[in-house]
């Protein structure tokens, strides 16, 4: 049974529809992820699964119960806020101790609980000041801590690590995965960080401009994007897209690509439809599945060479990323750091094709 | 062109209707009228406008004051001479003596009377006066005699403002009643310890705490008007107040002797508490001084007298002008006026600034007020008396 | 879909609701009563008014007291009612509340953000400056007034009142500006706007709430101020209160109350209609989404 | 071994110019200063001048207009012998309490109200700032009609049937004091809750969201949120009552000028009388000093509570 | 010669000292990416050096300029504040104009750089609302386009892209990039992505505590920390260190990594020093170096392979990150994401090291 059911939620301000008929539902202990682009509703979901906007039509239900019309304070839920919303009259310490103090907890427990989490969050040492002689990542990190502090139904997180240097962010990270797992705590989580969304979710939201796009297990959004936005976004550098059309020439499906009408690559196994020979189609391969010939998977059943320009060079330290131009159409690959590749040489990607997925250009949906 | 500038206190519709007449014969004079009326408190804010303006060097042309007002402002070196003027018209004779003490500083006019008030009369409604039996009392114990049947028809017996100068104007008219004009010059005017503390004084309070039990209990800070209204409407069967309530017996369109009888407060007769209206002029040199003894002439001017007189209830400031105009409560006021200046029982009222200055007036009036209220018993507030006078001195 | 759907009453809410109406609307009639007796008294004759009961309508209701006090009624000499005192108050009262006004916002805006050593002390001085009684400084001002030759004169009212304004209106600056976050002024002096700049783009514009009660304050404070208006303006350059007062304090005239109630109100319908208009620029959550945290 | 890179040398052509202060920048850093001084200057001169002038003037023998003739300390003298002034500064501590008190409590309770998305709040909000609008010289009579037994409330009660209802605070000396406390808060406390108003218009939504998901309920929101953030709010609303406490003047005079007896009476009130009707000046400026004492004793430690806790 | 120099500057507040003694220089047109952990002082310094905090000690430097005392309008230079601060009276248009009304520009060349800037941005939609009708990553583009609208002598960044989406950020950050190649800006960006550092800076400076731990190209920071700091600090997941001894048995030098006494690994080539026998270090090795024999680097020349017990599993669509135990001690792999593995396996892993750096456990500092 579902314990956080969102029915075909609508919220409109002014004249601007902004959720147009949101559906999601997550178990209990469930650890969902909203994602999506600026500006395309997550937080204004996150208000009012919160019950601090109210919607303009549609159903909220947390365990069986209709919430769409309780008071916010009634539904027992923590939330972190992306502006962090500290109380900037009280101090670290007093801005964590709040809720607990509003369910009426005693000043010790309140303490105790108060010195975990501050531990947790690596700010023992700023109990006593007031948000307003925090640097951002402090701040932040009391956001964190007030929502941390408490047992609530569910958890809501706003973008709450953005403002975290990556280590700690990860050691945050870490320690909310701890708490899902301990506690079997039920989250809706919002975040960018690609990391993040995939190595927390059991179950991933991705919004477009006020519409659900897909939902599905981090595999399934990584893996089997529903269509060329999902694929487009999640994911960085992004997924390449290639155009071709479908070829039965030599009897066996393939496809090829524009700008490279040469090579004919295998028809990707995600594909188990028969095509009609020359529909147009996009063939999308994330970075790392294009590599230099030395790196690629010695597993993978079907690999395309194909030599391309290089256009840019990235490197980021773990690995480079190199862009590559077929006709018109470029792409990036995902390479070691040390590969030896020099800008406008030809160089030979790997292309493996195991990892690809098709998608049909007029409907932009994923082509199975 | 000539102009003066005047500060007054004059602003209902009767008083200023009245002023216009002066107004007007200074423009026939070619003297332009700068009106500066303040009112308020009984003149207190028109003080406060004075010094301000005295301050800063800038005095008006003419300003209305009373009594001891009249001499601390003469003090400070800041009046006119009228003099000159005043021989010419021959002031000295028509003004009475007791006037011509606040007129006149070191013996030099410096400001020209404008009307006589007195204090100590008493309003009773004709027809709660007739149920009673008719007779207007003439001492004090009459005058209790007739609350009482005032009491016993029910209505309020004696109409009365608790406010400081109603309490004092009451007080006063007691203590001349009690005493007798020698009392009233001992105690009020000399300020004799004795007499403040006396046996005298005791019966004072004492009547004054027994026409308390005549009120109704609504009289705390109630305007005088409100009272008359009581009166001439037969809530309430007599008032102690100064002829100016007879204002507002005609406008109720109430006649003398028919709907109301004025007397002087009972065992008064003959004696008068007076409260003068002057213009004090002050020291303004160059052209404006010509204006000044304009106006200063054309206040003296009888007409003017009759016209501002017979508005405002009070009588005329010289005694030789025809009181033809006037009606049976102002004709009796003008002779009582004429008997008393004569007699030597013209004095000035206390509660209006005529007795004593400022500073002992308002300390007097503090005790008599307070005991009136009852928050001093008689006792204390013979003890207080004395003292609150030393005090201000 | 679950099975068991309960759906939460708003129950509670809706009395919440009923509970604020009621106690607002008890509390508007009794701020009203007084309102009310002077508009039924106004409405009165004078012989209604001192037989009946203050609390009741008037029987043959007439605006005959309205015209008079408009028009005809005596104040001093002349007789020609209130209305040529309107004038001479605006004259006084709004160079006075703009000057009063400006100078507080910037001196709030200085105190709160451009900090000196000493800033406290000084707004401590300015703070304890509201407190002087004014009628200890009536005698030197006036003396000050004719030293300056502003005496008698609206330039050196429109002074006075703006000098024992300014502690105000400089405090309710300061403490409106206090919460103005500081970033902000970071980010415009970034921007290259200097102090005057910032103060007229970036804070004026978000000080609505502000602007609007320091000029309800200062408009009424001013408008209704008695003792500067009768001490350093005379006779016919009087403002408005000064007139008012000689045409209901007249100490041994006739009163006429219901004159007095329908001056009364003319009176204050300049500062009725400052608060009427001006309290809707109450603006709510300006500061939101203007930075984090 | 160090690790951290060494800042390499300056090459000569390179050598920094510190920016030389040109009397432009000169006037830049001190317009702040520049800008505050004038009214700064005003304040000091037409305050603090003028304190002092009093000052002065209270140890001389002034009645009815200043006169420097030195008098020593006989102002006071008789100041403190005058029992009007042991009333007055009784009277001042019951009424300055209750109405700072009540205003407060009032108008920040009907700015709360008024906060709930209210619907009529354009017809409410002037229903309750009308009264300081309106000039005491006349709403005085409106009051002290209402006030008074035989005319106003009590009469209308009776009249209504009601015959035990007794209210005649305004006629009883004990009492009296509490009438004009009554009307002095109606007076002021419209203008307390627009002040109120104001601030709560200021906060941030944000925070308020943040505390509800706090569970906290809305009487705890605004009692360890809200309230607490209007702080400021509160010390302009006291620093406005407490100096029209002290400066009530209209207010007493028009109600119940200064009695029954002098139980009304307020240092003001008393200032006012002995100034210019009973032409002591010297006391008056005696008493103004005294009140000027007063306020400084119990303002500037608040001030300095106040001010010092904003920034530790 | 330096364009941007910062001389051992210092700040205290109250009596934390916050900035202990910076010394900086940038070249003009140099890009310099500030990093450290949130709370070391990085936004301060961005405030020092625009004016907007008086430094307590030490000067800045501005193309030969002593700038210390300066005021902030004057010294032509545009932020991006970690907090936005958006003019909440403006709309988002007279937001981003507003600096170039300030310096008087005229209106239709304002209109004309706000349409373009905004475009940039994606915020064109935007232009007529208020801040507080725009969602978080909104805000701070628009907090963006009030810097990117100038051509101030140095942009100054903090934190810039924190609130948007991946593809938003990849977007926004080739534009700065092309902003910094094409005008030649000199930049001072604060920022917790590595791969924004990484690909962004010409230098990166790592702040500590208020204390420069080391300024470098990235791939000198990346490649060669300074010290144990640095390592742990940049990189996502951290550099795996792991305790050892050299032992010089054998012949060659190698280093006997604690908890798995039999396999001596090579000395990496990084370090050149001939280090004392039974000498403890620590050896660093990134993530990536660490992986399943089948994605190990076929050109290394020096390759451990070492048996470890698999611990955690954590898939990040791309890669998946396998944490495997050594004695106590945990390091993590990044693999392949489809590598079959299983927790509680011993698995096969493959040390680079050729990638490996050593510290001196007790300096902390890097060994050559
Ligand atoms: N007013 C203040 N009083 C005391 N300490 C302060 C004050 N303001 C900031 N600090 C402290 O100064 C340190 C540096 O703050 P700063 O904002 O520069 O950090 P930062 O490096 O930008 O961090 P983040 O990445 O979290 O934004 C922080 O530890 C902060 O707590
Ligand atoms: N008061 C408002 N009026 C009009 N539009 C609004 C208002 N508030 C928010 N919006 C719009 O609603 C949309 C959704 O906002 P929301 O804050 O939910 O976005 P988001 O998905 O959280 O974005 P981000 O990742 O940038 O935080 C945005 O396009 C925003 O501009
Ligand atoms: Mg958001
Ligand atoms: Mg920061």
């Amino acid at each position: 049974m579902s314990f956080l059911e969102i029915k075909n939620l609508r919220k409109k301000i002014g004249n601007v529809e902004i959720l147009k008929g949101i559906d999601i539902d997550l178990e209990k202990g469930g650890f969902l992820v909203l994602v999506g682009p600026s500006g395309c509703g997550k937080s204004t979901l996150l208000n009012a699964i919160a019950g601090l906007l109210p919607p303009s039509s549609g159903d909220i239900v947390i365990d069986g119960q209709i919430v769409t019309d309780l008071h916010p304070s009634k539904r027992d839920i923590a939330m972190v806020f992306q502006s962090y919303a500290l109380y900037p009259n009280m101090t670290v310490e007093e801005n964590i101790a709040f809720a607990l103090e509003m369910r009426g907890v005693d000043k010790a427990s309140r303490e105790t609980a108060v010195k975990q989490v501050a531990k947790t969050l690596q700010i023992e040492h700023l109990l006593k000041r007031r948000p307003s002689q925090l640097s951002g990542g402090q701040r932040q990190r009391v956001a964190m801590g007030r929502a941390l502090v408490r047992q609530p139904r569910v958890f809501l997180f706003d973008e709450p690590l953005s403002n975290l240097d990556a280590k700690l962010r990860v050691e945050v990270r870490a320690e909310i995965k701890a708490l899902h797992q301990n506690t079997h705590a039920t989250i809706v989580y919002v975040t960018h960080d690609q990391i993040e969304a995939m190595t927390l979710a059991t179950k991933i939201v991705v919004l477009k401009e006020g519409m659900v796009q897909q939902v599905g297990t981090p595999a399934e959004i990584y893996n089997r994007p529903a269509n060329l936005f999902v694929a487009d976004f999640m994911g960085s550098p992004a997924m390449n897209m290639l155009k071709g059309r479908v070829s039965d020439a030599g009897g066996q499906q393939g496809i090829v690509l524009f700008g490279n009408e040469t090579t004919k690559v295998a028809m990707p196994p995600s594909v188990t439809a028969d095509l009609a020979d020359g529909k147009d189609v996009i063939l999308g391969l994330r970075p790392e599945a294009i590599t230099d010939a030395g790196l690629a998977d010695p597993q993978a059943r079907s690999i395309a060479r194909i030599e391309a320009e290089v256009t840019m060079i990235e490197p980021t330290g773990s690995d480079t990323f190199v862009t590559g131009r077929l006709d018109g159409a470029s792409f990036t690959a995902r390479t070691r750091s040390d590969v030896l590749v020099e800008l406008g040489q030809k160089f030979p990607f790997s292309f493996n094709l195991d990892k690809a997925v098709v998608f049909d250009p007029q409907t932009t949906s994923r082509i199975d | 062109a000539e102009q003066v500038e005047v500060l007054h206190w004059w602003t209902s519709g009767g008083e200023a209707a009245a002023l216009n007449v002066l107004k007007e014969n200074l423009q026939k004079q070619g003297v332009t009228w700068k009106d500066m009326p303040v009112a308020g408190g009984a003149g207190s804010a028109a003080m406060t406008a004075l010094r301000a303006r005295v301050t800063a060097g800038d005095p008006p042309t003419a300003v209305q004051l009373l009594g001891f007002d009249l001499r601390d402002w003469a003090e400070m070196g800041v009046a006119a001479n009228l003099d000159d003027l005043a021989k010419k018209e021959g002031w000295d004779k028509v003004i009475p003596a007791a006037l011509q003490n606040f007129s006149k500083y070191d013996g030099h006019w410096i400001a020209a009377p404008v009307n006589i008030h007195s204090t100590n009369w008493l309003w009773i409604n004709k027809a709660a006066l007739d149920k009673a039996g008719g007779k207007v009392p003439t001492n004090i114990d009459e005058f209790i005699a007739l609350l009482d049947a005032f009491k016993a028809q029910g209505i309020t017996a004696l109409a009365h403002g608790g406010v400081p100068w109603q309490d004092g104007t009451l007080w006063e008219a007691v203590v001349l009643s009690t005493g007798g004009p020698d009392f009233y010059k001992k105690a009020v005017l000399d300020l004799d310890p004795a007499a403040l503390s006396g046996d005298q004084m005791k019966k004072v309070f004492d009547t004054m705490s027994k026409l308390r039990t005549y009120f109704d209990q609504n009289f705390s800070g109630r305007e005088w008007n409100l009272s008359t209204a009581m009166v001439i409407e037969g809530k309430a069967g007599a008032q102690e107040m100064g002829d100016w309530s007879k204002g507002e017996w005609l406008r109720a369109n109430k006649k003398p002797g028919t709907d109301f009888v004025c007397i002087r407060f009972p065992g008064t007769q003959g004696s008068v508490l007076f409260n003068a209206d002057q213009f004090m002029m002050f020291d303004v040199g160059g052209d404006a001084e010509k204006a000044q003894l304009k106006m200063a002439s054309a206040v003296e001017d009888p007409a003017f007298q009759i016209a501002f007189n017979t508005v405002k209830g009070s009588v005329p400031a010289r005694t030789d002008v025809s009181n033809e105009k006037f009606d049976d409560c102002g004709k009796k006021g003008m002779a009582d006026l004429a008997e008393a200046s004569s007699k030597g029982t013209l004095m000035g009222s206390l509660a209006h600034g005529y007795a004593q200055p400022a500073a002992i007036k308002e300390a007097m009036l503090d005790v008599i007020t307070q005991h009136l209220n009852g928050q001093l018993t008689t006792e204390q507030a013979l003890k207080r008396l004395p003292e609150a006078v030393k005090a201000a001195k | 879909m679950s099975a068991t759907q309960e759906t939460v009453s708003a129950g509670s809410a809706r009395t919440a609701r009923y509970f604020i109406y009621a106690a607002l609307i008890v509390l508007a009639v009794v701020y009203l009563l007084p309102l009310y007796v002077m508009l039924t008294t106004s409405l009165k004759s004078l012989d209604e008014i001192r037989g009946g009961d203050m609390l009741s309508l008037p029987r043959e209701p007439s605006v005959a007291a309205w015209v008079k006090a408009w028009g005809e009624a005596c104040i001093g000499v002349s007789c020609v009612g209130i209305k040529g005192y309107f004038w001479n108050s605006i004259k006084m009262v709004v160079p006075a509340v703009v000057i009063s006004t400006l100078l507080g916002a910037l001196n709030g805006y200085v105190l709160t953000k451009w900090r000196f050593p000493g800033h406290k002390i000084v707004f401590g001085m300015m703070l304890f400056a509201c407190f002087i009684p004014f009628q200890a400084v009536l005698i030197p001002m006036a003396r000050l007034l004719g030293f300056m030759g502003l005496s008698n004169s609206t330039a050196g009212l429109v002074m006075v009142h703006v000098i024992y304004g300014l502690g105000f209106t400089t405090l309710f600056f300061r403490n409106y500006y206090e919460a103005f976050p500081d970033e902000l002024i970071k980010a415009a002096m970034i921007d290259g706007a200097g102090f005057f700049r910032i103060f007229w783009r970036i804070l004026l514009p978000t000080s609505g709430p502000i602007i609007v009660v320091t000029i309800i304050y200062q408009f009424t404070n001013i408008w209704n101020d008695f003792l500067f208006g009768v001490s350093f303006a005379g006779g016919e350059s009087s403002p408005m209160t000064v007139a008012l007062n000689n045409l209901v304090s007249s100490s041994t005239g006739v009163k006429e109350y219901n004159v007095d109630m329908a001056a009364a109100v003319f009176a204050a319908l300049p500062t009725l209609f400052v608060y009427i208009v001006a309290g809707r620029y109450f603006v709510r959550g300006l500061m939101a989404g203007a930075v984090k945290g | 071994m160090t690790t951290i890179e060494p800042v390499p040398a300056l090459t000569p052509e390179g050598t920094p110019q510190r920016q030389g202060r040109t009397f432009a920048d000169g006037l830049r850093n001190a317009l702040p200063k520049i800008v505050l001084a004038p009214s700064f200057a005003v304040i000091l001169i037409f305050v603090y001048g003028f304190i002092l002038w009093t000052v002065y003037l209270s140890f001389t023998t002034s009645r009815i207009l200043p006169v420097y003739k030195w008098g020593g300390f006989d102002a006071y003298y008789r100041l403190w012998s005058q029992p009007n002034w042991y009333v007055a500064m009784q009277n001042l501590a019951i009424f300055g309490i209750l109405y700072i008190g009540i205003c407060i409590a009032i108008g920040l309770f009907i700015a709360i109200l008024m906060d709930q998305r209210i619907r009529a709040e354009g017809v409410l909000r002037p229903i309750f700032l009308y009264p300081m609008a309106l000039s005491f010289v006349v709403t005085g009579t409106a009051w002290k009609w209402f006030l008074n037994p035989g005319l106003g409330l009590e009469h209308t009660m009776h009249n209504l049937g009601w015959e035990s209802f007794r209210f005649d605070w305004l006629v009883n000396p004990n009492m009296a004091i509490y009438t004009v406390v009554i009307a002095g808060v109606w007076q002021a406390s419209g203008f307390v809750m627009a002040m109120f108003l104001a601030g709560l218009r200021g906060i941030d939504g944000e925070i308020v969201k943040a505390a509800q998901i706090d569970g906290a309920s809305t009487i705890a929101i605004y009692r360890r949120i809200i309230i607490p953030l209007l702080r400021p709010v509160f010390l302009s609303a006291f620093i406005v009552l407490a100096h029209m406490a002290i400066k009530s003047y209209d207010l007493v005079i028009a109600l119940t000028g200064g009695g029954p007896g002098n139980a009304t009476e307020l240092p003001s009130t008393f200032m006012y009388s002995y100034t210019f009707t009973r032409n002591q000046m010297a006391v008056g400026s005696a008493s103004a000093v005294m009140m000027l004492m007063g306020i400084t004793a119990i303002i500037v430690p608040y001030l300095y509570s106040e001010l010092r806790e904003k920034h530790q």
